[in-house]
């Protein structure tokens, strides 16, 4: 075992430590306002996690998007909503609770069994999953150039038509969130009694 | 198996690791999905799901194919339809809020049978 | 004669009913009625031309049509089904039935409809085309559709503007039909298969199930083919046990649409008996003639003694459609030329006396807000027209001589009684000497019940001393005088002249009767 | 002469068809608002009928040189292997009919001029009365069975209408409902019986060309019917048919109606109630004989029907009051002797009663009709009395009828002869009967003439007589009700009636004739008897005698508790059919309507419910709660997931 790996793992294991306790915080913490403040931990956590993963746009896009867009909807969303009675929102203890963490855990076991048990299995028998380490090479090009360009030649020449379509969702949803969140009618029609006259 | 093996395989950090902590954020999120009352928290926690998929994806590009970068090309999208989700998200909430002046999920049982 | 096109008589209605949808149409109520009523007799003056050029003496469909798409492929080929039109004799009849009692009830509509007219307006109009398809289709799987068609339309006729309990009337109504249409469904896919095995050929096409028909059916495919057929036009016939959508139906659907309701619709349970039951099986209906009969007479009295029984006027009108159409059963089970002739007679008859009976209903309601028999009483005092109108409909219902239920009644009572089907059964192996002429004797005793319930109702309603508060009942205003006099004519014109109407259909059902 | 006589045959059913103009006229006319002069309906109603009583007249004198009937006839309905006709058959005895009908028609459409001149329904009146005439001329000249059965119902109806006339007052339209079912169910058997007798004898009609159930050829159709069907199932075919006449001639036990059908104008008592509908069924007897004849069992019942009715319901009119009922269940009980003598096999005789009691019963109830008139509507015979100082004529009219029905000397002597000769010999048993019915009906027709005309006025009204309109027809009436018994009796070198009518009959001239006088004599004494205690118990010379000896009505009502109260109760026979009416027919009817309503649509309905239920079930799992079916979700896809797996592992 080099150093290299193990001062990597052990920035994995901070960061996912600190990942896992602030992904924890966002659903249980007691007030709404220190939830938001896990999930912001919580999203630089995961773009740090990208960062160990080679990924170093997909990492700052992290930080732009979560890191900042979606954040500042919550808080905006947190304060529209404005609620004082915070405390009481606070967990759901019914019965879909307890199967909701049962299902989890099992979950969790699950794929803690598959892919220690079988995933080895898939990938050396059927080679399914070709896992590998990257090539010392490709490293080094990523090194060098980091991924920005490769992902911007990718998503305007393999992936343009998805692209495309991605901007066209972007924009319905700026439109659609307007036409939602904009003041409607004030009184809603009842679409069966419209233009009826109460007998 | 020795201990010495099994420390080992923690600190070789692979592809198995990736998973375990996706699957880790993606069992709190849906149960922060479940569990939560407050409708904002459940935006969140929506949010923390997303992520361990994104975790997923990127993991398996880095380990699989770090030449041709799918998973990073798929994790921008989801990245986009997240940040499209959060503003509908945010939309909904307050038409919601509107109608009815509460963030909590108990309260919302119009389509109830 | 190249000019009378069926499809061009199916679709009219349809075209009229966009028309009057479409937003370019003015929302004007009186223009609306207006140009209802016209295009309605627009239609029906169009149907009398088949009747004019119709040759009753030549065997098998008339007026043939056949509509392909470009290119001549039939409309749906995969299903080998065409989109082919033809009438004979009793089709036609019905046809020209039909268009008349659509325009009585646009007519009729003036008072009993006072709101959404466009939609009322171009509802009736499809349930005309649906109807008119129905009866011209010659073809199982268009017949299936235009079948369905129907339903809908009559649903929002009854949900939208009925009164009571509209909705529910209106679901039964439909839920029962369809539910029984399944049944039909099954029944023709079993014979069109079975058509298939034995000659190859994948085809709706209805002549070659009925005039060119080249094989029996096996007994039991037969049976349970007839049934399906059986209980999807006993639904809508009614047929006593599965009867009870009538009453509901009629009780809450305004006016006009009881009189189509009665009128017609029923008439298309009576119809399908006779194309599909009869002259596509008429061996297996020679097994289950019995059956047929018996449900017939059960039909004719319980009906009656029901009816008796009610105290809503409109209810007893409902029942004694049931009663009526019963003697269509008879007749039909009968199967000799009068038997069948006589339940020809008798759709058509009845089509207008309950027509007739539902506008008396209307008219009444319309003036007291009030169908309960207890509570009126003494209405001819102050209104003879109304009173006269009401009593020569009513004479008509319980089969008087020279109106036009007696020739229908004594041919289908004749017919049944000089019938060869039915001689007796065996019910645990003992032998029921229960011959066709005890039953149908039994039958005829319908017409005391028909004649209680009727003077009895005739005599609550408008005899006796007139309540304080219907002092101010007013007579028949010129709309319903247009209505009830038209019906009332045809009622005198066939009643005195049964000749003309058997005319029409009589060679029709002679070579149909040749088949067997 | 022959050629001028044939014209009017040819077009008999011109007959018929005049009065159907005359109502069509006045019935556009009144509602189109073309005249509102009551004068023009009585001159086209009485003109229509006067040009039929004359062609009735031309008609009778071709018969008397006319060898065979004639008869012409249109298809009316056909189909398959029936075809029905309508047409018309002119015979001795549709002469005899035409001329009766048009007669006595004519002279009530006169008085009836003046009797419902104050009422405001006199144009509805006498369209009534033209339909009416027309459906009886209609019957009358009735081809054959079927198209008889049409204007069966038709006259039916025109009762109906008639009887309803004032159909303000409940109990008219409730007797007209009544008179219109009673007779529904005679109709029912009618119909039952043609069907039935046309399904044996259908082979014959189609082989012999006769037009279908014809009347000329009904004799052999009726034995080939007879040996086709066998005995038994021939009574019950003619027996349904003989239904018909019991219903529409009142006989026992449908002869409720009568009685009620008063509540008509007195006018319609006359015409219809008397003379003319109700005959109508000795009329089909007769037109129907040889179907009746072909089996004896069906005679044997006709003449026991026929003198059961007219004993029960002669005995009924002895405790009656009201005048008008009087003479309906005398009509009744005179209709009862019709029947039976049809039954015996005195044809006729039969008809010759029928013929005399048209003129003499018309007479009488239109005198009736006058009485009422001139006393403000009063009809119990208790408040009346005395009136033959306040309307001569009425009373000695009605003096001649109760002679005539009675049989003293006048017509009614004549006809009730020949019934007790035609009886006589052949069962004897009926003819006691029919004589105790005779003193019966002396009886109590001179009670109601004492009780009415003599003595001292009882009443409350002013009795004032009848106008020059309603006497004259009265007077013209009463000339038959005296001769024509007579004149017809075929007795001191006279016409004979029988001879007449029976001969194209050659087969039932059977009837034989006692030729002696003890029968007539004897029936005039049961008859002067009748009289004579009726005198004694009712008029006011006897009352010192009376009450010497002690035997007054009273006294007699005393000692004959049940019999009285039996035939006040009219038998209990009507309050049998309204208790079954009550207990059993309407019952079973609510029954009936609540099983439709509740098992029937209770099935229907269950089945929605049961589907509903399901719904609802499934239903209770949509608690609109987002993250419960999240949970649901979840766990189901883990569940699933850990269901793969282990099966993956174990398999």
């Amino acid at each position: 075992m080099e150093m290299q790996d193990i001062i990597y793992s052990f920035f994995f294991y901070a960061i996912a430590f600190v990942l896992i306790i602030a992904a924890l915080g966002v659903v249980f913490m007691p007030r709404i306002v220190y939830s938001a403040v896990s999930m912001v931990v919580a999203f630089l956590c995961v773009a740090g996690i990208f960062v160990l993963l080679n990924a170093d746009f997909v990492a700052v896009s992290q930080v732009i998007i979560y890191g900042v867009g979606i954040t500042i909807v919550m808080i905006f969303a947190i304060m529209l909503t404005a609620t004082r009675e915070d405390k009481k929102l606070w967990l759901a203890f019914k019965f879909r609770s307890l199967v909701a963490i049962g299902s989890a855990g099992l979950l969790f076991l699950l794929i803690l069994a598959a892919v220690t048990k079988g995933f080895t299995m898939l990938s050396s028998e059927a080679g399914l999953f070709a896992v590998q380490k990257p090539s010392q090479e490709v490293i080094q090009r990523l090194a060098a150039e980091g991924t920005t360009s490769a992902i911007g030649k990718a998503l305007l020449t393999n992936y343009v038509l998805p692209f495309e379509i991605l901007s066209l969702l972007l924009l319905a949803a700026i439109i659609g969130a307007i036409v939602i969140a904009g003041k409607g009618k004030d009184k809603l029609i009842n679409p069966t009694t419209a233009g009826e006259k109460p007998d | 198996m020795s201990w010495e093996e099994i420390l080992i395989k923690l600190f070789n950090v692979e592809l198995t690791h990736y998973i375990v902590l996706s699957a880790v954020l993606f069992c709190i999120g849906i149960v922060g999905l479940i569990v939560c009352r407050n409708v904002i928290r459940v935006l969140m926690s929506i949010e923390i799901l997303l992520s361990a998929v994104n975790i997923n994806f990127v993991a398996f590009a880095n380990y699989t194919d770090l030449g041709d970068l799918k998973g990073q090309v798929f994790a921008i999208f989801i990245m986009a339809v997240a940040a499209a989700e959060a503003a509908i998200g945010l939309a909904i909430l307050l038409a919601l809020y509107r109608n009815k002046p509460s963030v909590d999920t108990e309260e919302f049982k119009e389509l109830r049978g | 004669m190249q000019y009378l096109s069926l499809t061009l008589l199916i679709f009219l209605p349809l075209i009229g009913a966009l028309i009057i949808w479409g937003p370019w149409f003015a929302h004007n109520e009186v223009k609306i009625r207006r140009f209802a009523k016209g295009f309605g007799g627009v239609i029906f003056i169009y149907s009398l031309f088949f009747l004019a050029f119709f040759n009753p003496a030549k065997e098998g469909f008339q007026f043939e049509q056949t509509l392909t798409l470009p290119g001549g492929k039939p409309w749906l080929e995969p299903l080998g089904s065409n989109f082919a039109l033809g009438v004979d004799g009793i089709s036609l009849l019905l046809i020209v039935l039909t268009t008349f009692l659509v325009l009585l009830a646009l007519i009729a509509s003036k008072y009993s409809i006072t709101k959404r007219h466009k939609f009322y307006y171009s509802m009736i109009f499809l349930l005309q085309t649906a109807i008119l398809g129905v009866f011209a289709a010659k073809d199982l799987f268009l017949f299936i559709i235009f079948w369905e068609i129907e339903l809908i339309p009559m649903y929002f006729l009854i949900s939208v503007w009925g009164s009571g309990r509209k909705e529910y009337s209106a679901m039964k109504f439909i839920l029962y039909t369809f539910a029984g249409s399944i049944f039909m469904l099954a029944a023709i896919l079993a014979i069109v298969y079975y058509n298939y095995l034995q000659t190859g050929i994948f085809t709706f096409d209805l002549t070659t199930y009925t005039y060119m028909k080249a094989f029996a059916y096996p007994t039991l495919l037969g049976i349970l083919a007839f049934l399906g057929f059986f209980i999807a036009f006993a639904v809508k016939l009614p047929v006593v046990p599965f009867h009870t959508w009538l009453p509901d139906a009629h009780v809450d659907a305004p006016t006009p649409v009881s009189m189509l309701l009665a009128g017609i619709l029923l008439k298309m349970g009576g119809y399908g008996l006779i194309r599909m039951n009869l002259q596509i099986m008429p061996e297996i209906m020679q097994i289950l003639a019995p059956l047929v009969i018996i449900l017939g007479v059960i039909n004719i009295l319980y009906a009656a003694i029901v009816a008796t029984a009610q105290q809503d006027l409109k209810k007893l009108v409902a029942y004694s459609s049931v009663s009526h159409m019963g003697i269509v059963l008879l007749g039909l089970g009968a199967m000799n030329v009068a038997g069948v002739s006589g339940a020809v007679f008798q759709m058509v008859a009845h089509g207008v006396i309950s027509a007739g009976l539902f506008m008396i209903v209307g008219v009444i309601y319309l003036r007291t807000h009030t169908r309960q028999i207890p509570e009126l009483g003494g209405l001819g005092q102050n209104s003879p027209k109304i009173m006269y109108f009401a009593m020569i409909i009513a004479l008509g219902s319980l089969g008087l001589p020279l109106l036009i239920g007696f020739a229908a009644e004594t041919l289908a009572f004749y017919g049944a009684f000089t019938s060869n089907v039915f001689s007796g059964f065996s019910l645990f192996d003992v032998y029921i000497p229960v011959s066709i002429q005890i039953l149908t004797a039994i039958a005829i005793i319908g017409v005391i019940f028909t004649a209680v319930y009727i003077l009895w109702m005739f005599q609550r309603v408008f005899w006796g001393n007139i309540f304080h508060k219907w002092r101010k009942f007013h007579d028949a205003s010129p709309h319903e005088m247009v209505v009830l006099i038209s019906l009332i004519l045809v009622i005198v014109v066939f009643g005195l002249n049964p000749t003309g109407m058997t005319d029409i259909f009589g060679p029709t059902v002679s070579s149909l009767m040749k088949l067997i | 002469m022959e050629q001028f006589l044939e014209f009017f045959v040819e077009n008999a059913g011109a007959i018929a068809a005049l009065p159907l103009w005359a109502f069509l006229i006045i019935v556009f006319g009144q509602n189109l608002g073309v005249y509102d002069n009551k004068k023009i309906t009585a001159w086209i109603t009485c003109t229509s009928t006067f040009i039929g009583l004359i062609w009735s007249v031309c008609i009778l004198f071709w018969t008397f040189g006319a060898e065979e009937p004639f008869s012409k006839n249109i298809t009316w309905l056909s189909a398959g292997n029936i075809e029905l006709s309508a047409g018309w058959l002119i015979d001795n005895l549709a002469a005899m009919m035409l001329l009766v009908v048009t007669g006595v028609s004519l002279l009530i459409q006169v008085y009836s001029h003046g009797y419902m001149e104050k009422d405001d329904g006199y144009h509805r009146f006498f369209s009534y009365l033209n339909l009416f005439n027309f459906s009886m001329l209609g019957l009358v000249l009735s081809s054959n069975l079927f198209q008889i059965y049409i204007f069966w119902e038709l006259v039916g109806v025109s009762s109906y209408l008639l009887i309803g006339f004032w159909f303000r007052r409940p109990s008219a339209a409730h007797a007209a409902t009544k008179a219109f079912i009673i007779n529904r169910i005679g109709d029912f058997g009618l119909l039952v019986g043609i069907i039935a007798f046309l399904f044996f004898s259908i082979n014959w009609w189609a082989a012999s060309g006769n037009i279908y159930l014809g009347f000329t050829s009904l004799q052999p159709a009726a034995e080939y019917v007879l040996t086709a069907a066998g005995p038994v199932v021939y009574c019950l075919i003619a027996l349904a048919i003989f239904c018909g006449p019991i219903a529409k001639s009142a006989q026992f036990p449908l002869h409720t109606w009568l009685p009620d059908a008063m509540e008509g104008p007195t006018p319609i008592s006359a015409l219809i109630h008397a003379a003319t509908m109700v005959a109508a069924g000795v009329f089909l007897i007769a037109r129907a004989y040889p179907i009746f004849e072909a089996s004896p069992c069906v005679m044997t019942t006709i003449a026991w029907i026929g003198a059961i009715t007219a004993f029960i319901t002669a005995t009924i009119a002895i405790t009656q009051y009201d005048l008008k009922k009087t003479l309906a269940y005398s009509t009744c009980s005179q209709l009862g002797y019709m029947v039976m003598a049809m039954g015996a096999g005195a044809y006729a005789a039969g008809l010759f009663h029928l013929m005399t009691h048209a003129f003499f019963k018309a007479m009488l109830f239109l005198c009736s009709g006058a009485v009422i008139h001139g006393l403000n509507d009063q009809q119990d015979m208790r408040y009346m009395g005395g009136l033959r100082k306040h309307m001569p004529v009425v009373a000695y009219t009605y003096l001649i009828g109760c002679f005539a029905i009675s049989g003293i000397l006048l017509s009614g002597f004549w006809s009730k002869e020949e019934i007790f000769a035609g009886l006589y010999g052949n069962n004897m048993t009926l003819l006691t009967i029919g004589l105790i019915v005779a003193f019966i009906t002396s009886f109590y027709m001179f009670r109601s003439y004492f009780l009415a005309f003599e003595n001292e006025y009882r009443g409350h009204a002013h009795p004032h007589d009848a106008p020059k309109v309603m006497t004259i027809p009265l007077i013209l009436l009463a000339i038959p009700s005296v001769f024509i018994g007579f004149l017809l009796s075929g007795k001191f070198h006279l016409p004979s009636f029988d001879k007449y009518i029976l001969s194209g009959h050659e087969a039932s001239a059977h009837a034989g004739h006692h030729e002696s006088l003890m029968l007539p004599v004897v029936s005039l004494l049961i008859a002067l008897a009748g009289l004579l205690t009726a005198a004694y118990l009712y008029h006011d010379r006897f009352k010192a005698l009376r009450e010497s000896v002690k035997i007054t009505a009273d006294n007699i009502i005393k000692t004959a508790k049940p019999f009285y109260s039996l035939t006040t109760n009219l038998w209990y026979i009507d309050k049998l059919y309204y208790c079954f009416i009550d207990n059993i027919f309407l019952p079973v009817c609510e029954f009936a309507a609540n099983f439709d309503k509740f098992v029937i649509d209770g099935i229907v309905n269950f089945i929605g419910v049961k589907t509903r239920f399901e719904g609802w079930f499934l239903r209770q799992f949509q608690t609109g709660q987002l993250q419960t079916y999240l949970a649901i979700l979840f766990s189901g896809l883990v569940g699933l997931t850990l269901i793969f797996v282990a099966l993956n592992l174990f398999m």
